[in-house]
């Protein structure tokens, strides 16, 4: 019980994961694996967060009263990773934008046909 | 009661992940990746995260779904049913899932205070930031001073990325101020966005400059000042918020921040300290942090907000027919 | 005596509000079409967020919480129902209408 | 008594995720996300009550003051197009 309470997070980070992985590499349409890109890198952020998590901690703003606090340095790293991960997933969402204008497609089985074509 | 609470948010985010993976509407699945956004802010709430999860919430809420509808309005609505349907990505994730999953058996327990991430650097932060930096907000001066180089890194990645979409859609300057065809329609919307407007942008400096004391700081900063000029483009139409707020500008802004920050770091290295030193930049080594940590974060929130405007006037301007089309198409 | 008093009207608006937030979001499963779950969703925006918001209100006292608690009030007050505009407008321009037998089941 | 609040809170999230699975139309996908916002704020403020740290309430003002955008946001693109059709 405690093994399963100890490792819930992790083991539905896993889970959520894995979902994204497999929207990347079996969903054919691009822009749904980029949306499973940010799930995938979603659940990394949530990892990193449940790390720092200290039981009977609270968030890492100094005040009078608390001695106990949960560790602050996976936080900036999450946060710093949710902004960067917005420009990339635009950056990747703009190369689809421009993969419809060159194909009239974003489904990568139409994409791969043209390119035998070709 | 924080237990339970983490272990249904964790169950709810995972039953959308599946459902987003299984709708064909990408539309719908917009919707749902905007409600998985909002849950994963909440589950960072709850574990202590205020700074991450005041960050997923200025962009989950906005900007991100905006980016998501304007690429879907773009391309296809709907995702076409594979032509063929193989076990082998199944089987790939059942075997890496099963695997990652025998590797977490020897992870610390979830909470546990003497796991080694708890022993390492992070005590040393806790304890020495009152002193040395003087703020009570550990994550901005572990994000602006401790580990300036990194965030110096981020900063220039974002850059990068804006300059990439440039490259790829760029911005097109429209030559006048036209008005939205359903600019009669808006009326209701264009009051409560000049209601909203000016209070978004003054909370983004709020956040800007209370992140010493509470959750904030440059990157959620930026992000909410994007956010409000996107409400304006999106009732006052393209053409006025590019007026205000011109696309060519937005790239030397974008720059700018990049430079400032920099600057901060050389201006140290100038004063006699070492590259991002800060307390040589004021008399008192704390009041020196402070200038520093302020002047960063105020290069990073320029940065930030321009690189999204860059993004979201990248997208919107593309063809008509986008999430801000100017004729009906 | 007046705090508990205080004590006591806070957790009647609090556990209140949640109830209705509950009610409304059971309204928005259940009513038959688009519009009419429109109705439920501003339970939750108006009343619900309202009385949760001022019991909390009420266990902060004259604080920075209390003030930034009316803020939320304030802005949920004026964008709930605006959002709900924009809803109904878009649903309408796209061709959505009304059921009008309230038989059918959505 | 927090407590109480946040699981009825947590109960109406999840009634109303059913109502975004569900559909039929994107409208009440967008409707089911927005009351979702609502109760997240509420959550964000009665979490912060029921951990004794009030003061970060800044979260919750984040989601009201730009939740509603995205709304909007939808609004602008079906206003020039006419098809609302949203089956899976």
């Amino acid at each position: 019980m405690s093994t399963l309470l100890g490792h819930y997070n992790y083991w539905i980070v896993i889970v959520l994961m894995m979902t994204g992985f497999y929207t990347v590499i079996a969903r054919p349409n691009l822009v749904k694996k980029i949306i499973g890109l940010f799930i995938f890198q979603t659940s990394v952020f949530i990892l990193f967060i449940s790390m720092a998590k200290v039981e009977g901690g609270t968030a890492p703003i100094i005040e009078e009263g608390y001695s106990l606090y949960s560790n602050p340095l996976p936080h900036v790293l999450i946060l710093t990773a949710i902004v960067v991960g917005l420009a990339t997933t635009a950056l990747g969402l703009a190369l689809v934008v421009r993969i419809q204008e060159a194909y009239g497609t974003t489904n990568e089985d139409d994409i791969h046909v043209q390119d035998e074509t070709d | 009661m924080q237990h339970l609470v983490d272990i249904v948010l964790l169950g709810l985010l995972m039953i959308t992940g599946f459902a987003i993976v299984r709708m064909r509407s990408l539309l719908a699945v917009t919707m749902l990746t905007s409600i998985y956004s909002l849950f994963s802010a909440l589950l960072f709430v709850v574990l202590d995260a205020v700074d991450v999860a005041l960050t997923e919430a200025a962009i989950g809420a906005g900007i991100s779904t905006i980016l998501l509808l304007a690429t879907v309005a773009l391309t296809t609505e709907y995702e076409k049913v594979p032509s063929h349907r193989s076990l082998l990505p199944l089987l790939v994730v059942t075997l890496t899932g099963a695997a990652l999953i025998y590797g977490t058996l020897d992870m610390p327990h979830y909470g546990d205070p003497n796991a080694p991430v708890h022993r390492h650097v992070a005590p040393d932060y806790i304890e020495d930031t009152p002193e040395e930096i003087g703020v009570p907000n550990v994550v901005t001066s572990v994000l602006a001073s401790y580990r300036g180089y990194d965030t110096l890194g981020e900063v220039t990645v974002i850059f990068t990325a804006g300059v990439g979409v440039l490259a790829l859609l760029g911005v097109h300057l429209r030559k006048r101020t036209e008005q939205p065809s359903d600019y009669h329609k808006l009326v209701v919307l264009r009051v409560i966005a000049k209601l909203f407007f000016p209070l978004i942008l003054l909370f983004a400096l709020y956040v800007l400059f209370h992140g010493d004391y509470g959750p904030g700081g440059g990157f959620q900063a930026g992000v909410i000042f994007a956010t409000g000029f996107v409400l304006y483009a999106l009732t006052h139409g393209l053409g006025n918020a590019e007026r205000v707020i011109p696309p060519a500008l937005l790239g030397i802004l974008a720059a700018a921040g990049v430079l400032l920050y920099s600057a901060v770091g050389i201006e140290g290295m100038l004063l006699g300290g070492k590259f991002l030193e800060y307390n040589v930049l004021a008399d008192d080594p704390v009041s020196g942090q402070h200038l520093g940590i302020l002047l960063i974060e105020t290069g990073v929130g320029i940065t930030v907000a321009a690189v999204i405007l860059i993004i979201y006037f990248g997208f919107v301007s593309r063809r008509p027919g986008g999430a801000d089309a100017q004729d009906p198409s | 005596m007046l705090d508990i008093l205080l004590d006591i009207l806070s957790w009647i608006l609090l556990l209140g509000g949640a109830l209705f937030l509950l009610t409304g979001a059971i309204g928005v499963l259940r009513f038959p079409d688009f519009y009419s779950r429109l109705h439920a969703v501003s339970v939750c925006d108006t009343l619900g967020a309202g009385m949760v918001l001022l019991g909390l209100m009420l266990q902060g006292g004259l604080t920075l919480v209390t003030v930034k608690l009316m803020l939320i009030f304030y802005f949920m007050v004026f964008s709930g129902p605006t959002a709900v505009h924009a809803l109904a407008e878009a649903a309408q321009v796209s061709g959505l209408d009304p059921v009008e037998d309230d038989r059918e089941d959505g | 008594m927090y407590a109480i609040a946040t699981i009825l809170i947590l109960v109406a999230i999840a009634v109303g995720l059913v109502r975004a699975f569900r559909g039929p139309t994107l409208f009440d996908r967008v409707m089911a996300g927005n009351m979702i916002g609502t109760l997240t704020v509420l959550l964000v403020a009665v979490l912060g009550f029921m951990n004794g740290r009030p003061e970060f309430l800044d979260i919750a003002l984040v989601y009201v003051l730009i939740s509603f955008i995205s709304t909007i946001a939808v609004l602008r693109v079906y206003v020039s197009r006419h098809d609302h059709a949203d089956t899976d």
